[in-house]
Formats: structure tokens, C-alpha cells, sequence
């Protein structure tokens, strides 16, 4: 199941929440802007003050394994983030948490595992169907991608790297969607044309992922 | 952006603050998590009425705590719903052991932070009921979208269940009403102008001098569609036909009708589209027999209005006329 | 210039046809000349309070006529004074054969219109009392100018001698309690942005994107001076220092604190106002002990607030808790 | 007291109180500019507002004499203008209405008189000094010069030739003037510079019989 050396340690998942906090405020301004098209313009506010919330609490409270971080950190987006994206970020750590249960590393098929559970997290909060113009559509071709990789033979930064693609292509296929769940569906075809916010966060989120393990 | 704000990351708490210090016979507000409560919650044996959501709407909904109302809110920050957190500390504080009723605008984000808290509080043992709110007759229905969102509806539906309880219905018996306050409710607003969420820094949409947007949402979010600014009159009249086509409203109806503006409209305007509203009503043989203008559901600076109404009957009415001592709604105390 | 009206002209007159129309229970509206007065009036034997002044006010003059507070109002053009044969009119209608009060804000249009008003009703036999609200610290007082403009003391002098009236005080006694609230009342405001009268059609004056008019006046008459924009607690201490050293307010005082929004500002600001004002007044060790936030003497849509401290007494405390049923101001029943 | 010839008649002032509707009309912008300047943006809607309702009273109810005619300007103006201008142009008129009492024309004597009671009852309501920065600034250095006028021989075209003009020098005095009675005068040393609405209209009001006797 993958070389140890490589695998996702504690630190490297520390490593990855800190880069998200940076991505996140670094990405503030675009994310609610896009959210200003089509929602109420607050996404990029929403994950600068959760994923930051997130840095502070694990400073304050250092979790002692993977499953610990992600119950701290799912804890942290749902009392801090609201909105939409609160639930369903939430849901996906407090998912991929139990999918660590008893790990002190993760190999391939512990990382595919971990985004399969989280991302069914969402999708049972959010009730959202492919094509619905959301953050799904940035994650399950990822998903899809991610998992072909682990059966193609592909190590961690490999798995990682062709999930962040799949979830950039899924990003930039919901430009043309009509939003049907969330903020963005009162807006009817007026959706059209414009990229999705949440999509673009989870794609930073898979993006920051492939970065701290390609290092 | 020009606000009598200190720090645009501070203004919910700072508000939330002076809300405390205006009133505090009324209410009280905890920090870490935020909820505003009744000064005298819980009230033992009584039905609990708890809303909340993203803040930016103010007196909605901490403005509607106290005596007849609700017994806490939960302010979210700036159009961003609240966490589960909140309403589930909320909920406990507030319990007298009679269940509590959770009143939800259908925003997704509403929607799930509701729902999780209630998962949570029920595991501690409270019964939870939750009422939807989903009235705005700017959006189309559909099985295929996240639905309609909740705006003015909600205020009527916070007062009569409010009252509901006060008088000792059962949790069911409450959250029934609020089910039926809900299908017999109906909304639509406009704005002239845009609004500016403090942590944003800038205005959410865009509108030429002469634009306005016709089904606006109370985050700012776009309506049905973009046009010219028309005489009062004629506004009025698409989002009254609008609204009368959809429940259907009918001939012989008696309405709560409100009036609200949505923060930056002057009150001589919103008067005006009262007047307007009253004289179609009547057109139709439809009785306004409560009223309601001034701003109840805003989106912070926003200039524009809304009209809800609400077709009652003599329950519906005689709950709305019950005693209520908030900081925003008051009568007969 | 985007309203909610239909013409500019009928703007005053379809709003006051609105207010009529929401509140039958409470007051009617008389045009020809215009003027609004309480349903029931008059109140045989009862002292009558009156007030008026330009429109653009709103909830102030006609939302605080109404048992308990005032017994007719006279609402001009858009900030511009109403006419005598207004308050004749008014005068006339709601006289109960104890005399009337007219309370009138320190604007020479408006002095002078009541003037001419009251000696048309002297000479019809009615006895009629003026005091003059001139409570604006902004302005310089001076015996070479027009003096201190009237402003949000007149909303505390309206309630607190329409309870004196409903009380039964006489005419002399009355107008001398509206005179002790003048004289112990004291208000500042500040402008984020100006206001569009509407006959006019472009804004009053202009300000830039970080500028603030401290001082400024309910017409948009500029005030002290242009400033920057500056964090809300700043802004408060100023206002409030410059209120506080003028009566001057002391250590043991109680007042009566408002924070009124000037038509634009979203309560979410006037309420961190409010916290900002409770904090240092507390500080100061004077008590708020009864608040009122919100908009009570606007100026159309701007943007901005003011602060009103009223010194307060046992009479007047218990005076400003009696009950009152306006459109804008209620409680007790 | 001056040739009947061009004395002024009830026709005449009717023909006066025609060209003010015009001239308040044509000049409601430039007023209110004014007043925007140092004051709340109303004097000429107010001015306009109050001589339109004039014309249309006189067009329904026809005074039989000069007398007559004043006292329903007066009363209009008192009744449809509001602010400091309409109780100060409502007493102008009564009292000139008063100073007419049984004439049924004016000689220039006459019409000194006249502006002397109407200029008298705006100081006695107002209460405002000479140099206060008023429409007095503009009436009163009118009068004197009407006054001297007539003392010289004048005829009335030549009375009120030199009242305007008069009133056009004082118009232009209040620039540098601070402003001590009216709104005006909240701003204190701010209102130096602007040039007061009321005394504008006043000028407007002697330049307008000018005209009219003139021709
Ligand atoms: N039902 C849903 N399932 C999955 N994702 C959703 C759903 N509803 C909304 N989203 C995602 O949430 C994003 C908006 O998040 P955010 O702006 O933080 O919340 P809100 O819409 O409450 O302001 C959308 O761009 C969309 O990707
Ligand atoms: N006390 C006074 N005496 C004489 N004229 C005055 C006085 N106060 C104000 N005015 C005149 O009235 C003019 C303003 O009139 P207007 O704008 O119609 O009334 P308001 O100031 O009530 O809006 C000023 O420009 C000034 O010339
Ligand atoms: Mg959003
Ligand atoms: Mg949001
Ligand atoms: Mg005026
Ligand atoms: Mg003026």
C-alpha cells in the first residue's frame, strides 16, 4: 500500500491544513467575488475565517493522530464557518476522521478512502446531484480520478495530483451549469456563465493537497 | 463602504452588545457561541420558539426576542447563517422542558446548520421541531432547485407562534401553526440599491441609475429580472399580482399586510407603497385588516421594499393581536 | 434620484394617504389643508399637543400622533415648514376646550409659520401655548443668529408632554413641562451621506468616499465641519463629549439616551452606536435608564445618526413610561 | 403723483404677478442651487410652487382691485409656500395690500409706499438686521433707492429701474456676508462666499416690475 516514506503522516496533514489556511486567505478576494456573481458574495470570507480558525485551535489544542486533526478541524469549520459551506466542509472532515480510525499513517487506498468518505459526506448533507453547479462537481471527478489512479498503481503525489486535475476540469465545467441546489439556483438560468464558488474552493482544497505531498 | 462600525470584523458582536445595553429588561446576549435570549428564559412548561441566521437583517431576529416571541436567536455573521453550535446552545438555555420549535429560512446554509443542530440537540434529549420558511414568490418552485427562499414570512410566522406558545400550546400544536403560517404566506421585494457586507468591503451587485432589481433577496442575491425604475404604483401592482396569483389569494380574504423596507428606504416611501398596496387590496374585495411598515427584514443598507401577506383567519388574527414586548415589536405591554 | 414614489409633487400626500390607511384605529389624515390627527380626537377637556414641521421626517411629525402623545400633526413640503392655515385647521379640530400646546423646532421658516398660526387661533378663542425645541449643540448659539436648531429633543418633549396632556396637567403646566424637556435635552448628529429631496432631484450636498459631516442638520444643512470617516467609538465620543459638556450632563445623572438613524443606516450600526454611548456614558457614571434606538426624526434616505440625552427626573421618567399608541411609538398598550 | 398714463393699474399688477410666475419658474434651479449652498435646496421650488398658485387663484378667483389682488397673493403665499419665504412674501403683501386700501391706481408716491409697508412687515416678521445676510439685504437698499428716485421726480419705470438695480448690488453684497438670521446662518463662517437665496428672489421680484412697468 504505497512506500511509507511517502505516505500521509500527521505532519504532513498539519502541513496541508497550514497551506489551506494560506491558500484560502490568499483566496478570499476570488472566491467572494464569484460568490458575489451568482450568491451573496462571502464565500472566500467563509474559508479565510474557518480554515484560520482551524490554525488557532490546533495551535491551542494539538490533536495526537490524523483521526484527531480531522475531528479538530471538522469541529472548527462547523462552529466557525456557517453557511453552506460550513455543513458541508464540516461533514467531509468529520467523515474523513472516521476513515482514519486507528491509523497513525495513511497509505493510497487510505487517502482514496479518506476522500471517499468525506466526499460522500457531502454529498448526503448537501443532497446535491452531479451537474447540480456546486462543490461536488469539483470533488467527485476527483474522486472518480483519484480512484483510477490507486488501481492504476500510482503513489500518494500521483493520486493527489491527478484528483487536483480532475477537480480543476470539474471546476471549470460548472461555468456553463445551471445551478440547481444552493444560493446560486434562485438565480435560474442568470447561473449560467459564471464559475461556481464552492467548486473553486474545493479545487484549492485538492490543489493544496497535491502541493504539500509532491514536496 | 462608510459605516459607523470599529472593525467590519467586530460590527456583529459590537451590535449585538448594544442590543444588550438598549434592552436589558428584555433580553440578554452570551458570547462564545452567540445567541441572544429572553432576560427571563427558560420558561418552564412553555413551548421554546428559537430563529436565527445570518446577521445584516436586523431587527430580524434578535429584535424580535422577548415576551411573546421568540425565546432566543441566533445571529450568524453578515448574511452567513449560523453554526450548529449556536442553536444547539440556544436551544438548551432556553428549553422549559416543553420542546422547542426551530424556525428556518430555506437557505441551504439555514437549512443544514439547523439541521445539524438539531441532530444534536435531540441526542441530548430535547424535542426539536423545525418550520421552513419558504415564501418568496420571486423564485420559481421547483423539485430541482434548493426551492424558495424564506424572507418576510418569517417575522408573521415568529410572532404567532410566539404567541402560540405563550398561551400554552404543545410543541406539535406550535409548530403546526408555523406550518400554516407558512402555506398561507406570501412575498416579494425589490431594491434600488445595492448593499455592502462590512468584511467585504464592497457592494454585492451593481445597478444603473435608473435600475432596479425586481425579486431581490435579502443577501443581495438577484431577483427575476433587471428593469427600469416605474412609478410606485406600477411596482406595486406587479409585486402585489405576483404574490395574489401564487397562494391564490382570493376574493373575500382578510391579510396581515407588512410593509418592510429594507434598511435604507425612507419610512415616507414605505408608506407610500402601503398606500399603494391598501388601494389595490381593496380593488380586489381583499381586506387588509392588520398592517405592518417599517423595517423588519432588511439587508443592511439596501434601499427597496418588500410586501408579505398573509391570508388569516380568526386564530391566525387573534394569536397576531396577542400581547408582545420585543425590541422591535410591541403591543398590549 | 431612484424612489419609491409616483410623482414628486404627490410624494407627501400619497405617503400620508398610506399612514392613513395602515393605522385607521389610530389617526386620520385631512387634506385641504393638510394635517393628521388622533381617530378620537378631540378629547374634551384635554390639553391638545400638536406639532409639525417639513415632511422627509418620517416616523416624525404624523407616526406620533396617537393617544398618549400627540393630538394632531402638520407636515409641510419636504423639508420645508407647513403653512399656517395648517395649524389653524389642526388647531382647530383637535381643541378640547383646555387649549393647545404646539411644539415647534427652532427653524425660522417653521417659528414663523406657527407664529402667524397661533395668532389665527388666539383670535378665534383658542388658547395657544408654543415651545420652541432648539436643542442641536452642533450650532454655535448665539444672540446674532437664528440659534440652536430643533432636533431630536422634540421626539422626547412630544411624548413626554402628550402623557402630561393625557394626564390631565393644564395648558400652563404643560407647555412648562415642555420647556423643562427642551431645557435639559441636548443632540448632535453626523452625515455619512446626503439625502435627495425629492422635488429636487439631486442630492443636497455632496461628500466623499471617506468624508463624514459632523454636525450635520435634519435638512441636510452642513454642520460643524468635513471630516473622515473614523471607527464608530470616535465618532460616539465626539458626539457625546460635545453633548455632555454643553448641558453640562454630571456624575449621578440620569438620561434618556436615543440613537436615532437619519433614514439610511441600517439598525445594525444605530445598536453598535448604542453600545458604544452606553459604554461611555457608563464610564462617565451617568445611567441610561430608558433607551430608544432606532428612526425616530430622519432625513429621507441619508445615511448617518444623532444622539438625544435627556436629563431626567422622577416626573419625567414616569411621564415617558405612561402608555402611548402611535404608529411609531407604543407601549403599555 | 406721476401720469396716469403710466401709473399703476390693477392690470398692471396682474401683468407683474405673470411675468414673477415666469420668472420663478425659469429660475427655480438657480435658486435652489443657492439654497443648496447654505440652506436645505427648496427656496425656488418653494418660490415656484407659491406664484404658480398664485396665477392659478387669480385665475379663479378675480380680485376687483389692486387691494384685493395683494391680499390673495398674500394669502396664497402664506398658504402654499411654507419655509421662511412664504410667511416673509405673505406679509410683503399684506401689508402693500393695506398701503393700497382704496386706490384703484398708484401714483409713484403710491408705489414707494407700497414697498415701504410690504419691506416694513418682512423686517418686523423676520426680526433680520441689515446685513444679516437676508432678502432684506437686497429690499431695503431698494427702497432707499426707490425712495430717492421718487424724491428726484422719477416716473415709476424710472423708481422701480433704480429700486432694481439697487436690489441687484445688495443681491450681490450678501456673497461676502456670514449669515446671521435664517438656515443660513447654522453654518457660520461657512455661509461666507455664497450669495443668498432670498435676496435672489427679491431681486428677481423688483427686476420683474421693472420690467413690466418698463414697457
Ligand atoms: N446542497 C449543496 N451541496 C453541495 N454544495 C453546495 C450545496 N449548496 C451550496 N453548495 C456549495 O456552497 C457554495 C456556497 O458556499 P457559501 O458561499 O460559503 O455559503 P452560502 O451560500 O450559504 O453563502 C456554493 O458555491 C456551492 O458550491
Ligand atoms: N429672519 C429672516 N428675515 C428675512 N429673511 C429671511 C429670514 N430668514 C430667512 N430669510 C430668507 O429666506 C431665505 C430662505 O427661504 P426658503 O429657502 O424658502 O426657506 P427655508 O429656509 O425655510 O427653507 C433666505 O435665503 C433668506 O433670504
Ligand atoms: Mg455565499
Ligand atoms: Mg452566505
Ligand atoms: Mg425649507
Ligand atoms: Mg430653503
Amino acid at each position: 500500500m504505497g512506500d511509507l516514506n511517502v505516505a500521509v503522516t500527521r505532519e504532513g496533514v498539519l502541513r496541508w491544513l497550514a497551506v489551506l489556511a494560506q491558500v484560502f486567505a490568499g483566496n478570499r478576494e476570488q472566491l467572494t467575488d464569484l460568490d458575489r456573481a451568482i450568491g451573496d458574495a462571502d464565500h472566500g470570507i467563509n474559508m479565510e475565517r474557518g480554515f484560520s480558525a482551524v490554525q488557532a485551535e490546533l495551535a491551542a489544542n494539538p490533536p495526537a493522530d490524523i483521526r484527531a486533526i480531522f475531528q479538530s478541524v471538522a469541529a472548527t469549520l462547523i462552529r466557525s464557518v456557517g453557511g453552506a459551506a460550513g455543513p458541508l466542509y464540516g461533514t467531509f472532515f468529520l467523515r474523513a476522521a472516521a476513515a482514519c480510525a486507528g491509523k497513525t499513517a495513511l497509505g493510497a487506498a487510505d487517502v482514496v478512502a479518506l476522500f471517499q468518505a468525506g466526499i460522500g459526506g457531502v454529498q448526503q448533507r448537501g443532497k446535491a446531484e452531479p451537474g447540480d453547479k456546486t462543490m461536488l462537481d469539483a470533488l467527485l471527478p476527483a474522486l472518480d480520478a483519484m480512484r483510477a489512479a490507486e488501481q492504476g498503481g500510482s503513489d500518494i503525489a500521483g493520486i493527489l495530483d491527478r484528483g487536483a486535475a480532475a477537480a480543476e476540469a470539474g471546476m471549470l465545467a460548472t461555468i456553463p451549469m445551471q445551478a440547481r441546489k444552493g444560493r446560486a439556483s434562485y438565480l435560474g438560468e442568470r447561473s449560467i456563465g459564471h464559475q461556481d464558488p464552492g467548486a473553486t474552493s474545493s479545487c484549492l482544497l485538492l490543489q493544496a493537497a497535491a502541493r504539500t505531498w509532491r514536496l | 463602504m462608510k459605516k459607523l462600525i470599529n472593525d467590519p470584523h467586530d460590527a456583529v458582536r459590537d451590535s449585538l452588545a448594544g442590543l444588550a445595553a438598549a434592552h436589558p429588561a428584555i433580553l440578554k446576549v452570551c458570547f462564545d457561541p452567540v445567541y441572544v435570549m429572553r432576560a427571563d428564559a427558560p420558561i418552564q412548561g412553555k413551548v421554546a420558539v428559537i430563529s436565527g441566521g445570518g446577521s445584516g437583517h436586523e431587527p430580524m431576529h434578535g429584535g424580535f426576542v422577548g415576551r411573546g416571541m421568540l425565546d432566543a436567536a441566533c445571529p450568524g455573521q453578515v448574511f452567513t447563517s449560523p453554526t450548529p453550535d449556536q442553536m444547539e446552545a440556544a436551544t438548551c438555555a432556553v428549553n422549559g422542558g416543553a420542546g422547542v420549535l426551530h424556525i428556518v429560512k430555506n437557505y441551504t446554509g439555514d437549512i443544514m446548520n439547523f439541521e445539524m443542530a438539531a441532530e444534536l440537540c435531540q441526542s441530548r434529549g430535547i424535542e426539536v421541531r423545525s418550520v421552513v420558511v419558504n415564501d418568496d414568490v420571486a423564485v420559481e418552485d421547483s423539485l430541482y432547485t434548493a426551492g424558495r427562499r424564506g424572507v418576510g414570512t418569517t417575522v408573521l410566522a415568529e410572532k404567532i407562534c410566539g404567541a402560540a406558545a405563550a398561551r400554552g400550546y404543545d410543541l406539535e400544536r406550535v409548530a403546526a401553526l408555523g406550518r400554516r403560517v407558512v402555506a398561507n404566506g406570501r412575498s416579494m421585494g425589490l431594491a434600488l440599491s445595492p448593499c455592502t457586507v462590512p468584511a467585504a468591503g464592497k457592494p454585492g451587485f451593481v445597478l444603473g441609475d435608473d435600475e432596479i432589481e425586481m425579486g431581490i433577496g435579502i443577501h443581495g442575491e438577484p431577483g427575476r429580472k433587471r428593469m427600469p425604475l416605474l412609478p410606485a404604483r406600477e411596482l406595486v401592482a406587479q409585486m402585489a399580482e405576483a404574490i395574489l396569483a401564487d397562494l391564490p389569494f382570493r376574493e373575500g380574504d382578510r391579510v396581515i399586510a407588512m410593509v418592510n423596507g429594507m434598511g435604507g428606504t425612507p419610512l415616507m416611501e414605505l408608506y407610500l407603497v402601503y398606500g399603494e398596496l391598501d388601494r389595490l387590496l381593496n380593488a380586489r374585495h381583499i381586506t387588509p385588516t392588520r398592517s405592518l411598515v417599517g423595517n423588519y427584514i432588511t439587508s443592511l443598507e439596501m434601499a427597496g421594499c418588500s410586501i408579505t401577506l398573509l391570508k388569516t383567519d380568526d386564530e391566525l388574527l387573534s394569536l397576531w393581536d396577542d400581547p408582545v414586548l420585543t425590541p422591535a415589536l410591541r403591543w398590549g405591554i
